[in-house]
């Protein structure tokens, strides 16, 4: 399949020069062409902020909804028509803020997406605040004397939280990252790919200093323990990256409903033609 | 009260004790069981908010003609505990006869089923089989445990019979033997099978989480997806998520829950997704009365979500109602792309009466739905504003919709131009659905001097009410669709020489809105908000002296 | 345009590039020159959601008199990129002159920024040194590359003021020097500080993030309390427990963002808790168009949360209002106990113009706080429904506080009278307040004929529009206190022939709000949608033809 | 101190007899006295639900707020008035349902406040459905196949999160409960103390199986790390119950704020008389 096919010729990209988001919307784009998925069978779903513009950038079916909110409508989407391709992509802000409770609540329930953030430590749309994910000390035109709440630690809550597929990516390292992604949609089960990438207009943390602070688990065939696993999630002196934990074979959302236990149609495609049964039903009533 | 009196008018019973102590199971098997043998009965709920303890009381009304309203007459009352007759007293008459049930009884509500049979010599034989039905996965042992209490209760039922020299005969009826009896919740319930729902995903919150286990249950059957949210929030996006994909979703709540979906109510405006969004109101505001029922979401419902967009609003005030309005709900969402809201309340919901059957013929939902060609666009400008709705996955093309002001594509803009062509576009079709109205129902003389005004659950206690007060200037004219309004009113509300508006509010909020709409100025509102609803003989006196 | 033109009524100047180019910086700094040489001036911007790319226009408007509207017309424009040009096309007359910046100048914006002061012929010094102090930081290199940047434009502008005989004289003023400039979101965040707040918690939004901006900036020196929330849920309810420990809290959003606090606000209504709610209203529904302009949100403001409580609305127009109101809401908040809202929006709050010095007299802030007694009841009936407010920890009471129904102890209650008389005391809290209106502002001929209505934010271009139709028979009625409606406006309308609403928004929600409150119907709306403010030169044609 | 000053002698409490609820309320009662703490400096918080009942039947200030929204007011009470103590207190609805995303960030945020959790694994005052922390296959009337999302473990996201203070006790064990409260209440910074108790009346989970799926965790001098904390967190085969982690001496959300760097009275306290300061500012503006 020729990459192009994702591609978005007319779109006006709002993201300034030398963005991170740039990257990783090529690994996605990357990732989806070898996955040899079509755009007609991918949803990307997304919030608000500058990363929940990605789906804009792609040829693809779009719900960009509400900042905060991304995963209730994926998870949604993909119960309706589990055909579809499902990626959510937000901000740091979108998932680790304002949509906070989605996140673990999306993770208990399994649906059978793709979940990536792109991770600026920052909310830049909105000018430069400090996302949940900011360092201690960053300094902004709200947090004058620097942060001062402990960072959210995406992989540890999503581990704690019970997911079956938790990753960190580094932008830059794109044909990485696009392997890392691969993996994550081809996960049976909700997956997070928390992707870190620096603010160039903003000036937090450079592609240099991530260069630095980071290094990639060795990915053995042996998978990590949950507790290898959030060992690995709360080291801070340097960022591990990677998959951090896979669990296969637990049943996803879609799979839990009644609706799907007999009958693997998607839901949007049986017809609902319930004139007798409904008049069963009312009789019942007598 | 005399047993003349209840000969052709019916008697009104009501339990009253603690939760926990099986008021609810009884009640609701003892107007089944006088359904079963003919005799019309309505049964209104009224409890706290503990799952034990505090008192409740329910009212079983029982008539040869239909009741279907809460009267505030009781004729006798069954106090479980003591307490219940102080906490009854204001509905307490001299006619009132009190029968406390002995703190010795194990099964004190079975023991005043008994009573109450034995009392309206009713025979036995169908409330011991149908009791027996009822207890079947209880156990031998309890069954007969609670037989055995029947029959005490029925044979000291037929003593106080003599002893108070109470005769009871009312009339029954083979017609109503097979009727349903149901509560609004499991019309509203069944009319959003009927409408095609295959998706609910909500929060509980009481008194709309009966709708939820109603499509809980009917979902092994009708294939319909369902899920606890974590929140009201996650509710509401997952249900227009739902949508997008092609599903047929709901969300039921109260209003406290629905402050929390409202931003995601102005998001289905904006992508111009079907919703349908039951309100089930509960006096607030924050958690109020959580157990109690009132009008008081209208104007909420009106007006939630932020910037212009359209919206239908339905307030069912019967169980056809319900059904029917129900259906219409996700009938039209669908067909106008924009939310549709059903507003009930606990009244509406838990008050259970009998009606003729309602038959479906066999038909096909009838889904807006196209398959997309390659050039698609989810937005594109039509005459009426309707766009033909395409779902991911379906056709080659691609569907996109975006929160942010967006092209025919739907992709993001910042076009001016664009941004006025699009807001013309959703207005259009509330101009659509205006044409398609659910009218009002007008009720009583058409010569009327005096129009009452209603919406919603208050509609059966208006209309008893106005057959009670036998006055012939009055007319009652109640709104199904209480946005839009059709215009079609007007004409009747110009009529009229005084416009009364009985609402279950403090503010009278259809009043308001007529004078909105209108510019019409409402002379008199009635209105009642103590947490409880217009009860047709009290309202009777009220109208009897406008 | 013609230089004689200018002379007397200044000269409307526009910059137009990407975000990034220094636009906004650029613009601010000029027109703080301006002033400070004696001229009026007012800075209107419009831009993109993006942080760089997309195209941005400000107006500076420079006069001899006061100036604090937006025009469409432009005199001036320069191009710091050429697309600007046809993104401004309908701004565009002949009479425009247009400057494109050289792609080559690496300072577009400080290049421009010269030109303008050469071409209005002020000598270069103050402009210089204004620039050096706010280059101050960023270090000699960076200053002396802007200085000659700057050096090269002013050159050009004088050139280009030979060639294109531009003359321009306007009056500048000894008085306008010493006056303040700032715009909507400074002067509310100083309202704020001078209504005594000192805790916020919020979460980012346009346009309404500048105020906590503002109010962060002050909290070192006023002791403010600052805290970013997760969400806007979070911070609602953060705010409110603060004013239930004695801090008087704000919280600052836009209409998405507000949704999310509806629950919360319901919560304050039953509770009795004073709030201070500022909505920066921008086009919606949903993310709607995130940076531009709209009065949308009023019937949210008036109906959001559910069940019924009083609240204030107030929209202050003008700078002055800002501040007044602002203030105002925290001692009315204080001293009803209910939420007081501000709605103002991008217009209001992202435009700078110079007004008088607004002077302060010493004076403690007066909290309505108690010293409580050991039998304190937080909801003692009173007469006019207000309860003496404690606090934890400051008294020998405890104050307890419920979101159910609750007794005067504060605790929950089920009991239906009980209920009833809570609503009646919550209900005389609004009639107070509504003794104690601020009213609406009355401007024009008072034998009008037509009578203009509007609030907020579109109150200076109205009143601009009004001047510049020279009409005898108009006036204008400007709303501040949009609820509860002061019942002494009611004369003023029914005087009117017609009455118009000029609203920016699609329904007309003022002149909705008027039939709802006085049954009085408004004959014309002037409505703009766009997501650009009125203009007041479009305005003043469209009124002048009514 | 005598612990009858905490009674409600008048209020009629609307649990169940036989309900955790009391023991809970009896362990606070007494961790209080013991505490020596004053009903006029105690503000007790809490949201909807059966559990959040609790504040009315404790002499004490009372927040009682809305559903889930325990903790935003809990910890804005606290930092305008530091010297009150503010114990919130709410069910797993409350606090890992609607208010999971406040749960995260108020653990962030580490305002000096006390958050004892009322664990019913289920919604009791709605008529039994589910909560976040059901277990696998509870049958309600919404969940009518079994609960099939993974449970909420609040002790592991805490731990995750950041928290200071994370602990878990069994209602029956009152001493033991009071004893962990009182621990909480003493820790500076945000503690968690999520107690397990049984709901009688809907049957989910009985004091016997708790008492037999339960063991207490050694509390000797050492105290664990956050690896081993989370490891002890994971435990599902029998419930651990104790302090699970403590972390001392980072810095409260009251501390980190400025208006109370160089001054401790509490804001609440501070004469707020702004004109002269007022007037300068207004005049930067010229
Ligand atoms: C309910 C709501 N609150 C606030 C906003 C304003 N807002 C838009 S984007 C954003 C933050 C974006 O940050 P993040 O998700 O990290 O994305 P980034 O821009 O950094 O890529 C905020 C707060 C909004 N659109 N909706
Ligand atoms: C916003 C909102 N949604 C829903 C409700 C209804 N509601 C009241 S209590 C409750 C659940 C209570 O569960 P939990 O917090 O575990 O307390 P429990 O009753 O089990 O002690 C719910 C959903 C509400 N009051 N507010
Ligand atoms: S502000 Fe930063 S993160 Fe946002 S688009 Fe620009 S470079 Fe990227
Ligand atoms: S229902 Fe269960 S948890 Fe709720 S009060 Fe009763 S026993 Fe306690
Ligand atoms: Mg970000
Ligand atoms: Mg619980």
């Amino acid at each position: 399949m020729d990459a192009k096919i994702f591609d978005m010729p007319c779109a006006d990209i709002a993201w300034c020069p030398g963005c991170g988001n740039f990257l990783i919307l090529k690994s996605l784009k990357d990732a989806l062409t070898e996955l040899d998925i079509k755009p007609e069978n991918l949803v990307m779903v997304s919030g608000v902020g500058s990363a929940s513009k990605t789906p804009h950038y792609i040829r693809a079916n779009v719900f960009d909804g509400l900042h905060g909110r991304i995963l209730p409508p994926a998870c949604a989407i993909k119960a309706v028509n589990p055909e579809l391709t499902v990626v959510a992509v937000g901000g740091d802000g979108d998932m680790y803020g304002e949509g906070g409770n989605h996140l673990i609540h999306a993770i208990r329930r399994n649906s059978n997406i793709t979940n990536i953030v792109h991770n600026n430590m920052l909310y830049c749309l909105t000018r430069k605040q400090a996302s949940p994910s900011s360092s201690y000390g960053l300094i902004t035109p709200v947090q004058t004397h620097g942060v001062t709440e402990e960072p959210f630690n995406p992989v540890a809550i999503a581990i704690s939280a019970g997911a079956t597929f938790v990753a960190r990516a580094f932008c830059t390292d794109t044909e990485k990252t696009k392997e890392i992604i691969k993996k994550a949609i081809l996960h049976k089960g909700y997956s997070l790919v928390d992707v870190l990438m620096p603010c160039v207009t903003f000036e937090v943390n450079s592609y240099k200093w991530f260069k630095e602070n980071s290094y990639y688990l060795e990915q053995t065939d042996k998978v990590f323990s949950r507790e290898e696993a959030f060992k690995k999630a709360i080291e801070i002196e340097k960022l591990p990256l990677g998959i951090f934990y896979i669990q296969e074979g637990k049943a996803t959302f879609e799979e839990n409903q009644t609706a799907y236990k007999d009958n693997k149609t998607p839901l949007v495609f049986r017809e609902i033609s319930r004139g007798k049964m409904i008049n069963d039903l009312l009789h019942s009533y007598t | 009260m005399t047993s003349k009196n209840m000969k052709d008018k019916g008697v009104s019973v009501v339990f009253a004790g603690e939760a926990g102590q099986g008021i609810d199971t009884i009640t609701l098997l003892i107007s089944k069981i006088y359904k079963k043998c003919g005799y019309n009965v309505c049964l209104t709920k009224e409890y706290m908010s503990r799952i034990r303890g505090g008192i409740n009381s329910s009212e079983i009304r029982i008539s040869k003609d239909r009741v279907n309203a809460y009267t505030d007459t009781i004729d006798f009352l069954f106090a479980l505990i003591p307490e219940a007759i102080e906490y009854l007293k204001k509905r307490i008459t001299k006619e009132t006869l009190i029968f406390k049930v002995e703190p010795s009884e194990r099964y004190k509500n079975t023991y005043a089923a008994g009573m109450l049979f034995g009392l309206t010599a009713i025979s036995s034989d169908i409330p011991e089989q149908m009791l027996r039905v009822f207890l079947e996965e209880k156990g031998e042992q309890v069954i007969n445990k609670n037989l055995e209490t029947f029959k005490k209760g029925y044979e000291k039922g037929r003593e106080l019979s003599e002893e108070k020299a109470v005769k009871i005969n009312i009339d029954a009826s083979e017609e109503v033997k097979n009727e349903m009896f149901m509560n609004g919740t499991e019309a509203i319930a069944l009319g959003c099978v009927a409408g095609g729902c295959n998706f609910i995903s909500s929060y509980p919150m009481s008194p709309a989480t009966g709708v939820f286990i109603e499509l809980v249950k009917a979902s092994d059957r009708f294939d319909i997806i369902t899920e606890q949210a974590e929140d009201e929030i996650s509710s509401m996006n997952m249900n227009i998520g739902a949508w997008y994909a092609g599903a047929r979703a709901i969300v039921t709540t109260s209003g406290g829950g629905f402050d929390l979906m409202t931003e995601a109510l102005s998001l289905a405006g904006i992508i111009e997704s079907p919703m349908v969004i039951h309100i089930g109101q509960r006096p607030g505001p924050a958690t109020g009365l959580p157990t109690k029922t009132e009008q008081g979401d209208l104007e909420l419902a009106l007006y939630a979500g932020h910037g212009e967009f359209p919206r239908i609003i339905y307030a069912p005030g019967s169980l056809e109602e319900c059904y029917e309005l129900a259906k219409a709900a996700f009938i039209n969402a669908d067909k106008y792309q924009m939310p549709v809201f059903l507003l009930s309340d606990q009244y509406l919901l838990e008050r259970s009466y009998n009606i003729p059957v309602i038959n479906v013929s066999e038909e096909k939902i009838n889904q807006n739905i196209i398959k997309t060609e390659k050039d698609y666009k989810r937005y594109q400008f039509t005459d009426n504003g309707l766009s033909p709705r395409g779902i991911p996955g379906y056709g080659d093309g691609l569907v996109c919709v975006d929160s942010d002001e967006h092209d025919e594509d739907g992709h993001l803009t910042e076009d001016c131009d664009l941004r006025v062509k699009m807001i013309h576009k959703r207005r259009k079709k509330l101009d659509l659905a205006l044409q398609n109205s659910i009218m009002p129902e007008f009720i009583g003389n058409p010569d009327y001097k005096i129009l009452l005004l209603g919406w919603g659950s208050a509609k059966n206690s208006i209309i008893e009410a106005l057959r009670l007060c036998k006055r012939n200037d009055l007319a009652f004219l109640h709104f199904k669709q209480v946005f839009p309004l059709p215009p079609e009113t007007k004409k009747l509300l110009t009529k009229a020489k005084k416009l009364v508006a009985i609402e279950n509010n403090t503010n009278g909020q259809l009043a308001r809105l007529i004078r909105t709409e209108f510019c019409i100025n409402i002379d008199k509102n009635i209105l009642k908000y103590d947490g409880l609803p217009f009860s047709a003989d009290k309202l009777a006196k009220e109208i009897g002296e406008l």
